[in-house]
């Protein structure tokens, strides 16, 4: 039975995990617990792979004697945890083959080697488990060994802040989900998955049930205004598992919300629709807002993830509405969308990261703003980073489009959609969509031409060497991934077809029967794409352009100094900055969104000290929320700290006070 | 064969006297050691043997019988700890050998009272025990004469003297209402016979008893506002007593509780004592949750966490039913392993860097990793976290609670939450960041530490059948 | 039993209540420990009589210690203690002797009406006598949380003590009560010992902020 | 055979946009001049220009890197194939299933990506300038066009061009607003695509005010050459999609006859014609606008786009 091997291949991380923690300061133990983590993920992700797109296997399930004592730890391998962990181990393979290399650089080991193994198994226990207990469990899990792999850098206060934010946002998701599990195991505590999919409940008892597994999940995906950990705590960690976290643990969130919203309490609302919607469109229009006003590349990335899972997020919205109006085949495509973005943004996201990463080994600066000119130092690094940004951007023929593509297709069915407020939302979120497609790609350029293109803008980045081979090994077959899912994406929506025919009943035709590779998800007289065609095409009129202008044109190249309207050779710091290059665009939005401000302190004439310039911007939902939560806490602390002083008469009053106060009471009990 | 009851109470108080006497403190931690070890298998045998019918003093059954290997293991590894823990205050002369031989005399009777407690069936008997329980950690947190000493000392016995009186007075009350229905005489006093004939007692007088031994008895739990005295009898005493006092007294205050709970539920016109129950729960949980965040001395935080967690499981039983009941006893459980263990950690940190103050201690990781990571473990455990095995009766609670009280369960994971804020705040400046201060080597017995920790670690991912059928019948019986 | 006894079991009972207003109305340590001694010897006679009444004889031990050592020993030790700390001078209440006073009745009222809730089946003398010990112990509470200084604070708990102590010998065939008597002569005998060793002057409630520094170890 | 007929009229269509580009360049060109009174360039200007370039040698920065060097290439390519997608005088070409609407979008702005990041390589101040204002311009041009898209996708029931000009030649369509509104924004699109006045302007050489020009400041020789026809390509590209959608008329029908196309051609020229003219005499109308007033001017076709795609979701009829 498949699941039970796959969780002795877990087991075997959690071994793994163990064997780290005794052996962690021994040179070989980067190789041994990278090289076996990348062995058992690497065949995780085979196993997953045949579950998905093999024959119509009954849902295999197993159920151990663990966990809650009278019910036992359930676990369970769908079409939709296949999924999910091929997305997972195949992410958490190639980070292990990027840390081979990566690792070599950590200082403090015995402070990474023993969580990697651990956060692994963990989330892919999540999406084995099948009884809310142990989902919790692991969930947990999952949030302690990342939350020990960011506070990795503890001298750096601002890392165990980060730490101690992201922890908290994690209990409050998880809290959030054991209540939700509470109201619908109901009070008899049937807190099996199957219990839970059988049970009957009322609307509103649903009703809130989804609103507390929104926040748990979105509290874990970064859903705004939840999202306030995420950029703090995935750059805090080490690169790869910055990679992990962002490109890999949201989407187990993601999988979370669908295995809860469409799997166990089905039968949506299109209120939840709506809900999910437009909590998609602000987090992707925001979180792309955000990353433009970084430039602290990590944070840049992490704050773009945000991005993505309001796009993912957008996707399960349209799914629920549809779903909600019986329209199979509208939620069949959404739904399609969704976990074709998953998938997208796990691969292109950790190629990001990864390329920090090695940004990082070679020139030790996170900073973009003393980057710069690193193409010419280390190509191999550019080219992987540089095929990243384009695919994140949405850009033909790689994969990022593909999913945005459907996303639109899925938008696009919606007018058919009967509740008003529906039809208002949908365009507009539409809107935000395209908004946020066309500011990630603003913010990409920004992102690659301030830390890869132009010149040096400081001597760690004039120094930068290519990084070793392991590390080029990830990020280049993240590029063939990308590549690949971005010219035959028909080959992803196929496998995808169990999934969505679980969940909501149906799923797109099958696109190998369309001709020439292209897909079609309706119909192929409404709408279809060829990635394949496309990139032979502007392959094809590339290469021949430039073999016919070669022989046209006269071949020489002259060097010259820059021609930059005839002031050569002005020194690196005349180029523009990452906050310069973002300056019209947070002229345009960020006052409005962000309160952002340019200060530029001129010194005096004749005065030698140079000039300042500060931008300041502020984060309305840290502002608005969190700020004051916590002030109101410790201020209620403070106060209350002074019944730490009283003296002992004061405390004896208050035991007078109560016993009289419990007299009084029995005395008026009837 | 004889009466592992008898043993499991004389042997400490034979060890008590003959810890009077003995000189040298090493052979005394020893013998320290020996006796609780005893003790302990006594305990464990009563598992084994069929229970002793109830005497009109001692009653073994099912709830008790819970407590007392709970009370029997934990003072057993404390004293273990104890054991290298005043190694170190005798080098650095913190304490003399006088005070150790005084020391581990009262730890016994400790250890006696405690069991008697537990063991008693005749309430006036339960009161006498838990009193000289109190009594014999009063003079144990007074031990090192200093000023803060001297003071938690002095606050515990007036309003532990004060808890006394009342409970007494409740204690009275109950005999009063016991009176017309029973013989009068000892057996009204005996809690198997009140129980049986509780539904005709008159349910007022219940209830104003039941008011005076909620005071008494919470008193010894530390529910706010009775708790004042917890936070400095835990920060200012030696630290395996801080172990003890959070570790087991204070389960057996609640146990008394718990007795006189099932006594008035016999009685369906008396006042329900499960809202009171429930009322002092929350608010001993969100107090405490709000005075973790400015506590600078380590000992006295994890004393306010104490306080929390034992406003978690006022709160479960008071809620009843099986679940929370099941909850509430796995949750006693696991917060005396779990924060007993914390207080060994702290201890050894305690000596290590020479000071209490949260302040002057930090990356500990680096420094000490055993004690920084074990410390990580507890408190990543107290504060509720999966996979260890608090966080399998918190879901319990939280979850059984919500679908009969929602607001309630609000308020308990509102409480909740701003516990382990503060707790992980703390935890992170002790443990991470560049070291500062005195770190001297530590020469510590990391053994009962562990030892806890992976109990604890074992309980939230898989518990034994027979345990959890004894769990739930205890439960049944707790309604 | 017949109304007689009930009677004077009823006043002793009341002349306890009446004698802890006169502990609350007293602002004098001296005459404060000299109304406890009567406080005592008034417990005394009503513990006795109750040894009459029911015929217990183990309660005259009760009784004896209360004499004994409540009316005598402790106000006298008490009395040196104050000479040794010098704390006579001490006008040392929280509010006003009206307000107390008038607390004071309020909790009587309101051990009255619990009390008195009761129905009728407890026989009538234990339900006055618990209904007048309630009232004691209330007006011993009310007497340690309104005054500052320790000694008339030891005297509140001795009150509240005797108020237990009226209740036990109360309670008909109460096994324990003289354990109970000796262990909380004990109790006291330690608290007394406490204070003068300590020097425990104004530690119950100092109004110092630097000792509370000092002492409570928290602030800085 | 048939299928070599359709390769043979998607060949033809490559080869015409490719041929009539810089012609519409020039043609704009000279029509400006003549409004300004000037006599003005002749037509075949721009090919002089292309072919003068390419003889050239290039003059290259030292520290340009490959990607400037492919940049061009990607940049002109991109576009090509965007602009071979478009319908201009048949529908129903051989490729035109493999990208709809949306990807000919998304194409288009692949090549600008491409063309920013060259901006940005040599590190000159004057490329930033160049390459974050465009950025600026277009996340806002993109959305707006994108809602424009939507817009057509929702009255033709398909993102696919040829479905889309194919229904809208019927006389089911007839006039409905969110058309009109659409058109309103993509032309405002097309101007700040095209960096035309008055976003931009193609002749300026007062650096400070330059976008477009600025980005291409460092390139010389056949990378310019290059980046010019791609440029005039752009333009011929928006032009012919607002004559294919909105004045979808004479245009081949799928498998028509040879006579069908022979009109076709004739009225797409006629089309490039009065589209190259209206832009003229528009720019030549107006004045330029300063930078910071350009997002407002792009977000009115934001708004009007989002107007029109709102409209249609009310009412399918609007």
């Amino acid at each position: 039975m498949p699941v039970g091997v796959v969780l002795a291949l877990v087991a075997g991380l959690f071994a793994s995990a163990v064997v780290a923690t005794c052996a962690a300061r021994r040179p070989a133990a980067q190789s041994i617990v990278y090289g076996l983590s990348l062995v058992v993920t690497l065949v995780l992700t085979g196993l997953a792979l045949s579950e998905l797109v093999g024959v119509e296997a009954p849902a295999s399930t197993l159920v151990l004697p663990v966990g809650l004592p009278w019910l036992g730890a359930h676990f369970r391998m769908d079409a939709l945890a296949a999924f999910f962990l091929v997305v997972v181990n195949l992410g958490a393979a190639l980070a292990s083959v990027f840390a081979l290399g990566y690792g070599r650089h950590e200082s403090e080991p015995q402070r990474v080697l023993p969580f990697f193994p651990a956060f692994v198994g963990g989330m892919n226990l999540v999406i084995l488990a099948d009884d809310a207990f142990t989902f919790l469990l692991s969930w947990e899990v999952m949030s302690l060994a990342s939350w020990a792999l960011v506070v990795v850098r503890h001298r750096d206060a601002e890392n165990t802040r980060a730490g101690f934010i992201y922890l908290m946002m994690a209990s409050f998701g998880t809290l959030a989900l054991l209540l939700a599990f509470g109201l619908l195991a109901g009070a008899d505590g049937g807190y099996g998955f199957a219990a839970i999919r059988e049970a009957v409940r009322e609307p509103e008892t649903t009703a809130i049930a989804l609103a507390l597994v929104i926040l748990g999940t979105g509290s874990k995906a970064g859903l705004v205004p939840l999202h306030v950990w995420l950029p703090l705590a995935h750059p805090a960690a080490p690169s790869h598992v910055s990679a992990l976290m962002s490109g890999v643990m949201t989407k187990v969130a993601v999988y979370g919300f669908v295995r809860i919203a469409f799997d166990l309490i089905g039968a949506p609302t299109w209120g939840a629709g709506l809900v999910v919607l437009t909590l998609g469109g602000v987090t992707a229009v925001l979180g792309v807002l955000y990353a433009l006003m970084q430039h602290d590349l990590k944070r840049l990335l992490a704050y773009h993830t945000v991005e993505n899972i309001g796009i993912i997020f957008i996707g399960l919205g349209l799914a629920l509405a549809f779903q909600a109006n019986g329209m199979a085949a509208g939620a069949a495509l959404a739904l399609t969308a969704a976990l074709f973005h998953v998938l997208n943004h796990s691969l292109f996201k950790s190629l990001l990261f990864f390329g920090s990463g090695a940004v990082l080994t070679a020139t030790g600066e996170r900073d973009m703003e003393r980057l710069g000119g690193l193409i010419h130092r280390m190509p191999l690094t550019a080219f992987a980073f540089l095929v990243g940004c384009f695919a994140i951007s949405a850009l033909p023929p790689l994969n990022g489009f593909v999913s945005e593509w459907l996303t639109f297709q899925a938008i696009l069915l919606s007018p058919e959609l009967p509740q008003w407020g529906l039809r208002i939302v949908v365009p507009a979120v539409g809107g935000l969509l395209a908004l946020s497609a066309a500011l990630a790609a603003a913010c990409f350029i920004k992102a690659y031409g301030i830390t890869f293109l132009g010149r040096p803008r400081g001597p760690a980045a004039a120094a930068a060497g290519e990084v070793d081979r392991f590390q080029i090994a990830a990020m280049f077959a993240l590029v063939a991934l990308c590549l690949g899912a971005g010219v035959v994406p028909g080959v992803v929506i196929d496998a995808l077809a169990p999934v969505s025919e679980q969940l909501v009943g149906h799923a797109l035709p099958a696109q190998s029967a369309v001709a020439w590779l292209s897909i079609a998800p309706i119909a192929e007289s409404r709408s279809s794409y060829n990635g394949l065609l496309v990139f032979l095409f502007i392959a094809a009129a590339a290469t021949l352009t430039a073999l016919g202008v070669r022989r046209l044109a006269s071949p020489g190249v002259r060097r010259g100094p820059a021609w930059d309207c005839g002031f050569p050779d002005a020194s690196p710091a005349t180029q523009y900055t990452a906050s310069s290059f973002a300056q019209p665009i947070r002229r345009v939005f960020g006052t409005v969104v962000f309160q952002a401000r340019d200060s530029v302190t001129m010194p005096p004439p004749g005065s030698m000290d140079a000039a300042r310039f500060a931008s300041i911007v502020r984060d309305p939902v840290w502002d608005g929320i969190y700020a004051p939560l916590a002030a109101a806490v410790g201020a209620l602390a403070t106060r209350m700290n002074h019944l730490q002083f009283l003296t002992i008469r004061r405390y004896l009053s208050l035991v007078f006070l109560l016993l009289v106060g419990l007299l009084t009471i029995l005395a008026l009990w009837p | 064969m004889i009466n592992p009851v008898a043993a499991m109470l004389a042997v400490p108080l034979c060890a008590a006297a003959i810890l009077a006497l003995l000189p040298g403190y090493r052979l005394s931690a020893r013998a320290n050691v020996v006796a609780t070890a005893l003790t302990l298998v006594s305990a464990l045998s009563l598992l084994a043997v069929e229970r002793p019918a109830p005497g009109p003093f001692l009653l073994i059954d099912d709830l008790n019988i819970v407590f007392v290997v709970l009370t029997a293991f934990v003072g057993f590894s404390t004293s273990v700890f104890s054991a290298s823990y005043i190694g170190h205050e005798v080098e650095t002369a913190r304490l003399t050998s006088v005070h150790l031989r005084f020391y581990h005399a009262m730890y016994q009777v400790l250890m006696f009272a405690m069991n008697l407690a537990l063991v008693a069936n005749n309430i006036g008997l339960m009161w006498v025990a838990v009193e000289l329980a109190t009594l014999s950690t009063v003079l144990m947190v007074g031990i090192y004469r200093t000023h803060e000493a001297l003071e938690a000392a002095w606050k515990y016995f007036i309003l532990g003297s004060v808890g006394i009186a009342l409970a007494l007075f409740g204690t009275i009350l109950v005999y009063m209402a016991a009176l017309p229905v029973t013989a009068g005489g000892l057996d009204a006093m005996v809690w198997t016979a009140l129980v049986a004939s509780a539904h005709e007692f008159d349910p007022l007088l219940l209830s104003v008893a039941f008011v005076f031994l909620l005071l008494g008895y919470g008193t010894k739990i530390g529910l706010a506002p009775l708790h004042a005295w917890l936070p400095d009898a835990h920060a200012e005493g030696p630290t395996p007593i801080s172990a003890v006092l959070s570790g087991l007294l204070l389960n057996v205050a609640l146990y008394a509780l718990l007795r006189f709970k099932m006594l008035l539920a016999a009685n369906e016109e008396a006042i329900a004592p499960g809202p009171l129950m429930v009322a002092m729960g929350l608010t001993s949980l969100l107090f405490a949750a709000f005075m973790l965040y400015r506590r600078r001395d380590i000992k006295r935080m994890f004393g306010y966490s104490s306080i929390e967690h034992m406003g978690i499981i006022t709160f479960a039983f008071g809620m009843g039913g099986p679940l929370a009941n099941f909850a509430g006893l796995l949750h006693m459980t696991m917060h005396s392993l779990t924060k007993s263990a914390i207080f060994f950690a702290v201890g050894h940190i305690a000596q290590v860097k020479g000071t209490q103050k949260l302040a002057d201690i930090s990356g500990l990781t680096v420094t000490h990793p055993w004690l920084g990571w074990g410390l990580v473990v507890g408190v990543v455990a107290i504060a509720g976290l999966p996979p260890l095995g608090i966080f399998m009766s918190e879901f319990l609670v939280v979850s059984s609670t919500f679908t009969r009280e929602p607001l309630l369960a609000l308020v308990l994971v509102a409480g909740i939450l701003i516990a382990l804020g503060a707790l992980m705040l703390r935890l992170g400046e002790v443990v991470f960041g560049a070291p500062r201060g005195r770190a001297d080597p530590a020469s510590a017995s990391y053994v009962p530490m562990f030892a806890h920790l992976s109990l604890v670690l074992s309980a939230g991912i898989y518990l034994p059948p027979p345990l959890v059928a004894w769990f739930q019948n205890v439960a049944r019986l707790l309604g | 039993m017949g109304d007689l006894d009930f009677d004077i079991a009823h006043l002793l009972a009341g002349g306890l209540v009446l004698v802890s207003f006169l502990l609350i109305y007293q602002d004098r340590l001296y005459a404060l420990l000299n109304i406890y001694a009567l406080h005592a010897g008034v417990l005394a006679a009503s513990v006795a009589w109750q040894a009459h009444v029911q015929d217990a004889p183990h309660l005259y031990v009760t009784a004896a210690l209360a004499l004994g050592f409540k009316a005598v020993v402790i106000p006298v030790a008490l009395h040196r203690i104050i000479v040794r700390l010098g704390i006579h001078r001490e006008i040392e209440q929280v509010v006003g002797t009206g307000l107390t006073m008038l607390a004071g009745m309020g909790l009587v009222a309101l051990a009255m009406v619990v009390m008195l809730r009761v129905t009728a089946e407890a026989d009538p003398l234990a339900r006055e006598d618990l209904a007048f010990a309630l009232a004691v112990v209330l007006l011993g509470l009310l007497l340690m949380v309104t005054r500052r200084n320790a000694v008339s604070q030891v005297v509140g708990f001795m009150s509240l003590e005797n108020g237990l102590i009226l209740a036990a010998a109360g309670a008909k065939g109460m096994p324990l009560v003289v354990e109970i008597s000796v262990a909380f002569s004990i109790l006291i005998a330690f608290i007394v010992i406490g204070i003068f060793l300590f020097r425990i002057r104004e530690r119950f409630d100092t109004v110092d902020i630097h000792a509370l520094d000092r002492f409570r170890g928290e602030r800085r | 055979m048939a299928l070599i007929g359709e390769l043979l009229i998607q060949g033809l269509q490559m080869a015409l946009v490719l041929l009539v580009a810089p012609l519409a360049t020039g043609l704009v060109r000279k029509v400006k001049s003549r409004l300004l009174g000037r006599q003005g360039p002749p037509l075949v200007q721009p090919y002089r220009e292309l072919w003068r370039l390419l003889r050239k040698d290039v003059v290259m920065a030292e520290n340009a890197s490959w990607l400037f060097r492919f940049a061009p290439y990607i940049v002109f390519a991109t576009t090509w194939v965007a602009a071979a997608l478009v319908p201009t005088f048949a529908v129903g070409l051989l490729f035109s299933w493999s990208a709809d609407l949306i990807a000919i979008v998304a194409l288009v702005a692949g090549g600008r990506f491409f063309l920013a990041l060259a901006g940005m390589d040599v590190g000159t101040s004057f490329g930033g300038i160049g390459s974050s204002r465009e950025v600026m311009f277009a996340s806002l041009a993109e959305p707006a066009m994108l809602l424009v898209v939507f817009t057509l996708a929702l009255v033709a029931g398909s993102t696919q061009l040829s479905t889309v000009s194919a229904m809208l030649v019927t006389p089911g369509v007839g006039l409905r607003v969110s058309l009109g509104l659409a058109l309103v924004a993509l032309i405002i699109v097309a101007i700040a695509e095209n960096a035309r006045i008055p976003v931009d302007n193609p002749a300026t050489h007062l650096e400070l005010t330059m976008v477009h020009e600025a980005m291409v400041l460092e390139y010389s020789g056949r990378h310019l050459a290059m980046i010019e026809l791609a440029a005039s390509l752009k333009l011929v590209l928006y032009l012919s999609l607002i004559a294919c959608v909105f004045v979808p008329w004479s245009i081949a029908p799928a498998s028509a006859g040879v006579a069908d196309h022979g009109v076709g051609i004739a009225g797409y020229l006629a089309k490039m014609v009065a589209g190259t003219v209206l832009l003229a005499t528009f720019e030549t109308t107006i004045a330029k606008l300063r930078v910071f007033r350009v997002p407002d001017f792009i977000g009115a076709a934001l708004m009007l786009g989002l107007l029109a795609t709102l409209l249609l979701f009310v009412s399918r009829s609007l």
